[in-house]
């Protein structure tokens, strides 16, 4: 039996497993980074070639994971996935060459984070539910662990740690079972199965099975009310952990509902779709207006996360919805949309996470409140955020705007449906859609506008320096595809297409022209991002031409407009907070930020202030009044719990004898 | 001469009896007496039955039981007893009334659950199984709400002998090796406890079971 | 030979241990009987499952799959704990707080122990099984009081009291089995014999046996085999018996002692099983595996003493244990043996690891003792990679097992069983997560000592742990003695 | 018309550059008119029509001024903005119906053009590290980020009601059902789109052009830095975005004149007509600016919140009656 290439990829990964926990600190990371990002290229040989061939490639054996039996498979669906995973692997792998700290060069820190590439690797191929669940546990635990190698200074990555680990292990319990389910009705625990009797399925079971599923992988995509991990675990983690877990851990979670709920289930109930789209809504706005309130860059990224994931959820709730209801062609261009949004998510928040890295490493710091002026001392960092703000905000010719173009006509096209469901779900997915979009522009600008520009508001901020050159030769990487899939956006539609015939099963074929715009068939609607681009640089040149020519007189610098004051520091500047202040305040019932002003006066008198604080602090509105409710009565009741156990051996006695007076009472 | 029926139906008797007297006397030194003669009672049961099946081996079990529970069993409660200066459960946590009425629902409890038991051989043997059953309930019942180490002891023996009663009467004995051992360990169970006890009163000066609490959550 | 070998071995040692003074010579030679039984141990489950089961002292022992598995996680755990015992030793003598005599009395005791275990699971007759359990609880309280502290004293009462109950009750539903194997339905009455508690005649006769008496003896026996076991609400003493004893003797408690019993109850589950059905042993396993659970789980969340952490741990895969026999298939039991030699390795390992933290730091008191892994980075890893391991992550063995035995508990039809067990391990998890945040995690203080641990005691702990995990992917070496196994009791 | 004609001919390009030129001229004069009917409103003479023009060129000539701080993006910014004006000016259907790239010319990409445009001009003001510019940035980005989705509502309940968001196909639908214009969804929408325009373009009541008080200043602060020919550049380019945005407005919703051929006379005629009907709607809006004040910062959201429910009234009421 030939072992596929993309097995051999993942071996690959597990020798960087056993590098990092074995080999001496000296050449420890240089040798993961080259086994991890070997395994990283191996796999996209092997994504690429089954996503340009279309056909599957497979792997079992029963000797390797006892009592279930290891079963992989990479089709089309799956290998859009595992590309998307060893594209970020690879540059995360590259990034962290010279980013690695003290605590990331430990046996376990370089252990983990090969195992960590290696089971996001492994998620997408997995064929049984054993196997599935076997990586993506993997993947959970050793994310956590590296969540915690800063664990001695930092508080607050010990409490995300927490908050991840549980999050997460709910979510797997209930994926578990959800598939547990399936699976034992249809006779089987591998997908092939599940796929093959889920149309002998009762609609009950197929819920119950989705409903479970959902939770779980819903959870992992960080969707609003599930999200609480995400801003949390995000900004702790060290940069490429963060720029992997954004950009392809969070869309394995979009991956299991495609898998579970598409290609499993051939499609299911309407409902659930509609459930989806409803997370989706939820997700865009909360995400998009967290993602502006927030100071914190890292947790800035975390919430635009959960913005655009909850886009891609629309994207897939769209799919879905218009699926069952017989919209298939429509169904497809929503599917393809959702895929291209996840593919150029990983690229441009994985590049986002790797520059705020970059910022943390020169500054010290990744609080916007204290940075600035970032683009005077390291260039490259800022061009390539730039790059990727400007991606995210969707600006033409950039690839996100070829995303929610897609996401768009989709939504649009979808609203000729005859079903009211339907149709009422698309309109909260467009006003979604509408609303978040301009939030996303606003948290961008923000960053980019305190982070980069301006004066710098801290010693840190005034005296950082570049990164590494490979530092960012990575973030270019990532870079990369906001610029070419924005410009010719149709490169990646056939590819996103065999994916998507593998989701919606039995696919009609999209309504997309091929060709490097996009276009679509049958319905009035197409996009040339490289004729706009084109014609923008024209309009630049003319202008410039024009300025060149009138403009004749020199260049002077002076002082900015200072409204007569003559001194000026960087402390008057706006801050992030205060960036965000206006909108916050228009959404404050949303937001319900925590503002604090303190002012201490001098002892003489009332009338003069001595000094004043403020604080303005916004944190998880679901978390607080939730989350934390439910923490706390766990906490109750193990506080309660202890009586049980209060040391008196009579107690103890008395409950054994109530066990056996009870089961003869009963058995009597 | 008393007919094999009687004698079964008086020395079984005997045993709940006696369970029932444990529960009722505070005095722990009665301990000592009540457990001899429910482990003589005991040795007669199954002497009765060695007698009525013409069973060897019985034979042999009813001396062995007679022996080692009408005598070294009460003996070494005597051994811990005599060390207790406190020798009256003076606070039991259910008191004396509560719990002969406890006792009367535990042995109406036996008599409903042994049905099941009796049904499946209806004998002279088997239908006086809920007496058993009704000594260990109420030994059971004794640990709970006794005070005293010792009380315990005697709680754990009264719940043997009813099982050993129950032995005899529904299947006349185990195999002689399980009951070789099953003696064996009970014997060895007491001398634990015993050793135990005694080292618990050098350590703590009391045989108080509520001093028992210093582990907990 | 074989079988009478593998008893005699462990207990020749004992008596030498008896007769030669303390030395740590002594504790090696223990250590190495072990490693023998361990041995024996493949060659019997070689043969079993090759050959099928075997006998011997004219069928008194008898060996099948199941029993050969069980000698192979006895033998395992008790190699790793005498390694401990004889640092244990080593250390307590040279603190004063244990005089060479009792050094013996401890290497005595433990090899009792051990032979009474591997007694408990080669007896033939269930009736020799249920002596030689109660033999274990005589054996391991002085092992449990070993301290000599109050505490220890007051752990160990409470350990033989609730336990002696608690078997006895498990004595009583034998001897009711027993009744009814002579008087089995639509048959003569059979005269009673020797054999007539032999497990193979038990179960030639099962599906003839009366179902009201059997119901009524299952139902003793789980009472009675769950105390021993630590299902709740039997479980009492476990916590505390587990917390006080040295640590290799809770590593052998936790690790093998709870499982013998589950051994037990798995054997007459099987006669159950073929006497009432599946619906009465699963409805009485999935009360006691549920409500082990959720008392595991409400007692681990407000926990503050590492080792009663892993005790209420143990209850916990207990109950794990419990409901994935009530599944009762052939993947359900041999996932639920696979997770008994997990939980055995994983638990010795954490049991021995607390057990070097509690010699050196004085306290089990987890607030006390923070910020190991920057304290004692080797002992701390091995304790956090434990308790990964511990709450069924992969690639540790007890995520296959666990996984094996949630979808067989989904395949007969247990969903809402698992969803339970869920909400419970979720929770478990929680407060597993926070109490290892506090005790391994953060800075510790300015002035906290950085100590290193002797690498004899970490190389064990650490080849114990790549064990479990190497089990946890691949498992081919154990896959046909487990399905071997599985097939002697499941339905 | 099918997608794939291709998108540039020669004469698509000629009508591109017609619509530029017509807004590159037209938006400053567009601007001169309103600022002369104000004052004649108030009883003044007032400044000629072609006012912006002069400013433009006496702007022009001066020297480049760049504050201490600022990086290359106050220098990018002003390329941006004006070009993103004139591509999304060159492709929209103000003139005719097909331009060059009007294949392209998807609502979408209309609005995010301009988008790019604000977040370049948000960003310029941040470049100088002041307090003025940075509160200006603030303002306009929430000012649009709460009209973005406005108008996009109130875009797409045309689209739905034409089955594309091709914003020149829209105006030709429109053209074809003359109904169409007084259907309810289309008012519904052209209420939303005025706001909207308003808004952007920070006309009174959002934000007052004219004002010379730091405090008050939403899109003036951010233009603080900008001195000479790069303070031109940005003048220039909100004059092309008022001039594009009130003929877009105009053409969704009374497209008569706009040509549907580029051959022939229909192109001067339709820019005969576009500039007739743009310089009326500029009027009306002056008229109503001189009647009205501008509104405290705090309450532009509620404006615009009404422009959002306004358009998703449209949105709906196109779903009820189709």
């Amino acid at each position: 039996m030939t072992i596929p290439l993309f097995v051999v990829g993942l071996g690959i990964g597990v020798a960087g497993v056993l590098a990092g926990a074995v080999l001496p600190a000296r050449i420890r990371v240089a040798s993961i980074a080259l086994l991890v990002s070997g395994a990283c290229l191996v796999e996209l040989l092997a994504a690429g070639s089954v996503l340009l061939s279309g056909r599957s490639r497979t792997f079992s054996s029963t000797a390797i994971l006892p009592l279930a039996g290891l079963r992989l498979l990479l089709d089309p669906l799956g290998a859009l996935f595992v590309a998307i995973v060893a594209f970020v692997g690879l540059a995360a792998t590259v990034y962290l060459v010279r980013y690695a700290f003290a605590g990331l060069t430990t046996r376990s820190a370089t252990a983990c984070y090969a195992l960590f590439v290696t089971s996001l690797l492994a998620v997408p191929a997995a064929a049984n539910t054993g196997s599935f669940m076997f990586s993506w546990e993997l993947m959970a635990i050793s994310s956590l662990l590296l969540l915690l190698v800063e664990h001695r200074h930092r508080q607050s990555a010990r409490e995300a740690a927490q908050w991840y680990g549980v999050m997460t292990q709910m979510g797997a319990a209930s994926i578990l079972l959800g598939l547990l389910v399936l699976g034992s009705h249809a006779g089987g625990q591998t997908f092939a199965d599940i796929k093959s009797s889920a149309a002998g399925l009762s609609p009950t079971v197929r819920s119950v099975g989705f409903m479970l599923v959902l939770f779980g992988f819903s959870s992992k995509a960080g969707a609003v009310p599930f999200h609480v991990w995400l801003p949390r675990a995000h900004p702790e983690a060290p940069s490429p952990v963060s720029a992997l877990m954004s950009g392809a851990m969070v869309s394995l979670g979009i991956y299991g509902i495609i898998r579970v709920g598409g290609d499993l289930l051939s499609g299911g109930l309407l409902w659930w779709w509609v459930l989806v789209i409803a997370m989706g809504v939820l997700s865009a706005l909360f995400g998009a207006l967290h993602a502006t309130a927030s100071s914190d860059l890292k947790r800035l990224l975390a919430y635009s996360t959960i913005d655009n994931m909850g886009l891609v959820l629309i994207g897939v709730g769209a799919s879905g919805a218009l699926w069952v209801t017989g919209r298939r062609d429509v169904a497809v261009l929503a599917m393809i949309a959702a895929l291209f949004i996840l593919v150029v998510h990983a690229s441009f928040k994985g590049c986002l996470f790797l520059a705020a890295g970059a910022i943390e490493r020169s500054t010290g710091t990744r609080d916007l409140d204290q940075l600035g002026g970032l683009i005077h001392r390291m260039k490259g960092t800022a061009s390539v955020f730039a790059i990727a703000a400007f991606s995210i905000i969707a600006l033409p010719p950039l690839s996100g705007f070829a995303g929610e173009w897609l996401l768009f006509q989709s939504l649009l096209h979808g609203f000729t449906d005859r079903n009211t469901t339907t149709v009422i779900a698309l309109l909260a997915g467009v006003v979604a859609f509408a609303l978040a979009g301009g939030l996303t522009a606003v948290a961008f600008v923000k960053a980019f506008g305190i982070g980069f520009i301006g004066r710098a508001r801290s010693p840190g901020a005034g005296a950082a320096t570049e990164v590494a050159g490979s530092m960012v030769a990575a973030m270019v990487l990532l870079a990369g595809p906001c610029l070419v899939l924005g410009v010719v956006p149709g490169l990646a539609i056939p590819l996103l297409a065999k994916a998507a015939n593998v989701g919606l099963p039995s696919a009609t074929p999209g309504p997309l022209v091929r060709g490097p715009n996009l276009e679509l068939a049958g319905y009035y609607g197409a996009i040339e991002p490289a004729l706009l681009l084109v014609a923008l640089v024209v309009a630049g040149c003319l202008t410039w031409g024009v300025l060149k020519l009138v403009a004749r007189r020199a260049t002077r610098r002076a002082e900015a407009w200072g409204c007569g004051r003559e001194l000026q520091t960087s402390r008057m500047q706006y801050t992030a907070t205060s960036f965000a202040e206006p909108l916050q305040r228009v959404f404050s019932d949303v937001l319900r930020p925590d503002i604090d002003v303190e002012v201490t006066h001098v002892a003489e008198s009332r009338f003069y202030e001595k000094a004043l604080a403020y604080s303005n602090e916004t944190d998880d509105a679901i978390e607080r009044s939730f989350y934390r409710p439910v923490a706390s009565a766990f906490r109750w009741w193990g506080e309660r719990a202890r009586r049980i156990q209060n040391g008196s051996v009579h107690r103890y006695l008395a409950f054994g004898f109530a066990a056996l007076v009870m089961v003869l009472v009963v058995l009597a | 001469m008393i007919g094999y029926a009687a004698a079964l139906r008086l020395a079984s008797g005997i045993v709940l009896l006696a369970a029932v007297a444990m529960l009722w006397r505070r005095d722990l030194r009665a301990a000592v007496p009540v457990l001899a003669v429910q482990g003589v009672a005991l040795g007669v049961v199954a002497g009765t039955l060695a007698l009525h099946q013409h069973d060897v081996g019985l034979g042999v079990t009813a001396f062995l039981v007679l022996i080692v529970k009408g005598f070294v069993v009460p003996l070494l409660v005597w051994r811990v007893v005599r060390r207790d200066p406190k020798i009256r459960e003076t606070a039991p946590l259910v008191n004396v009334t509560a719990s002969l009425v406890a006792a009367a629902v535990l042995i109406v409890l036996s008599f409903v659950v042994s049905a099941k038991i009796t049904a499946l051989s209806p004998s002279v043997a088997t239908r006086l199984v809920p007496l058993g059953v009704a000594t260990i309930l109420v030994g059971y019942f004794l640990l709970v709400s006794r005070r005293r180490a010792v009380s315990q002891i005697v709680g754990l023996l009264l719940i043997d002998n009813g099982i050993a009663l129950v032995t005899f009467l529904v299947t006349s004995g185990v195999p002689l090796i399980v009951e070789l051992g099953s003696a064996l360990d009970v014997l060895l169970v007491v001398v634990v406890l015993q050793v135990l006890v005694v080292n618990l009163r050098s350590r703590l000066g009391t045989f108080d079971l509520d001093q028992l609490k210093e582990l907990h959550d | 030979m074989l079988l009478v070998s593998i008893l005699v071995i462990p207990l020749a040692t004992g008596l030498i241990a008896l007769v030669v003074p303390w030395r740590p010579l002594v504790g090696w030679m223990a250590a190495v009987s072990d490693a023998i039984v361990l041995a024996l141990g493949i060659g019997l489950a070689i043969r079993t499952t090759s050959r099928g089961p075997m006998n011997a002292l004219h069928g008194t022992l008898r060996a099948d799959a199941l029993s050969a598995f069980m000698v192979l996680v006895i033998g395992t755990v008790a190699l790793a704990a005498a390694l401990q015992s004889v640092r244990y030793l080593r250390v307590e003598i040279a603190r004063g707080a244990c005089t060479p005599k009792r050094a013996t009395l401890y290497i005595v005791l433990v090899q009792a122990f051990v032979t009474c275990m591997l007694g408990a699971v080669l007896a033939a007759n269930l009736g020799v099984l249920w002596v030689a359990v109660e033999a274990t609880t005589i054996a391991t309280t002085f092992l449990v009081g070993h301290r000599g502290t109050s505490k220890a004293l007051e752990a160990s009462w409470k350990y033989v009291v609730l336990c002696s109950v608690g078997i006895a009750l498990a004595f009583l539903g034998t001897v009711l089995v027993y009744f009814a194997a002579i008087h089995p339905g639509g048959g003569p009455v059979v005269a009673h014999g020797v054999n007539t508690l032999d497990w193979t005649s038990l179960m030639s006769v099962a599906h003839r046996l009366n179902p009201d008496v059997l119901r009524l003896a299952m139902a003793l026996i789980v009472l009675g085999y769950g105390t021993k076991v630590g299902l709740a609400p039997m479980h009492s003493w476990l916590p505390d018996a587990h917390s006080q004893a040295p640590a290799p003797v809770s590593a052998l408690m936790s690790g093998v002692l709870l499982s013998v019993a589950f051994y037990a109850l798995l054997r007459f589950k099987a006669i159950a099983d073929a006497a009432l059905g599946p619906a009465f042993p699963r409805t009485l396993l999935v009360v006691v595996g549920i409500t082990s659970l959720v008392v595991a789980a409400s007692l681990l969340l407000g926990q503050r003493d590492y080792k009663r952490l892993l005790a209420y741990s143990s209850i916990e895969h207990m109950g794990l244990l419990a409901l994935g026999a009530a599944a009762g298939s052939a993947l359900a039991i041999a996932a639920v043996l696979l997770h008994v030699l997990g939980h055995g390795i994983t638990k010795a390992v954490l049991f021995l690891a607390s057990g070097e933290l509690h010699q050196s730091e004085g306290t089990s008191e987890i607030a006390k003792v923070p910020a190991l892994l920057s304290r004692r980075p080797a002992l701390g890893a091995i304790m956090a990679v434990g308790l990964v391991a511990l709450v069924g992550f992969p690639p540790f063995v007890l995520f296959a097992s666990e996984f094996s035995m949630f979808r067989a508990e989904v395949d007969v039809g247990m969903g809402w069983v698992v969803a339970v067990t869920f909400i419970c391990l979720v929770v478990i998890f929680a407060a597993i997560a926070s109490q290892g945040r506090r005790l391994l995690l953060g800075e510790p203080a300015v002035d906290a000592v950085q100590e290193t641990t002797p690498r004899s005691v970490t190389v064990p702990l650490v080849i114990a742990l790549a064990v479990c995990g190497l089990l946890g992917v691949i498992a081919w070496p154990l896959q046909s003695l487990l399905h071997a196994a599985a097939h002697v009791v499941a339905r | 018309m099918g997608a794939a004609d291709t998108s540039i001919t020669a004469m698509g390009v000629v009508a591109s550059l017609l619509q530029v030129a017509a807004i590159v001229i037209g938006g400053p004069l567009l601007l001169g008119l309103m600022a002369k009917v104000r004052a004649r409103v108030e009883g003044r003479v007032g400044a000629p029509i072609h006012q912006p023009l002069l400013d433009l060129r006496k702007q022009m000539r001066k020297e480049r001024i760049h504050a201490e701080h600022s990086s290359a993006v106050l220098i990018v910014v002003p390329f941006v903005f004006v070009s993103t004006a004139a591509v999304a000016g060159a492709i929209a259907p103000l003139v005719t119906t097909r331009p060059a790239l009007a294949t392209s010319a998807d609502i979408l990409v209309i609005v995010y053009l301009l988008l790019a445009g604000s977040v370049a001009l948000a960003l310029a003001g941040l470049d100088a590290g002041t307090a003025f510019g940075g509160m200006g940035s603030s303002r306009a980005m929430t000012i649009g980020a709460l009209a973005e989705p406005a108008l996009l509502l109130a875009v797409v309940a045309m689209s739905i009601q034409s089955g594309t968001s091709n914003v020149p196909a829209i105006v030709a639908d429109t053209l074809n059902h003359p109904g169409w214009s007084a259907s309810p969804q289309r008012l519904l929408s052209l209420g939303a789109l005025i706001i909207v325009v308003v808004a952007e373009t920070g006309r009174i009541p959002v934000d007052n052009p004219s004002t010379h008080l730091e405090l008050t200043m939403i899109h003036e602060a951010m233009t603080l830095e900008y001195a000479g020919p790069e303070l031109g550049l940005v003048s220039l380019g909100e004059s092309m975005r008022l001039g594009l945005l009130l003929a877009l407005t105009v053409n969704l919703f009374i497209p008569w004149g706009v040509a549907e051929q580029t051959g022939g006379l229909a192109i001067p005629l339709g820019l005969a007509v576009l500039i007739a009907k743009v310089a009326m709607l500029g009027v009306l809006i002056s008229l109503f600016e001189v009647r009205s004040a501008k509104l405290r910062l705090f309450q532009v959201p509620e404006l615009l919140a009404g422009a959002f429910v306004l358009a998703m009234l449209a949105i709906v009421a196109g779903l009820v009656t189709t």
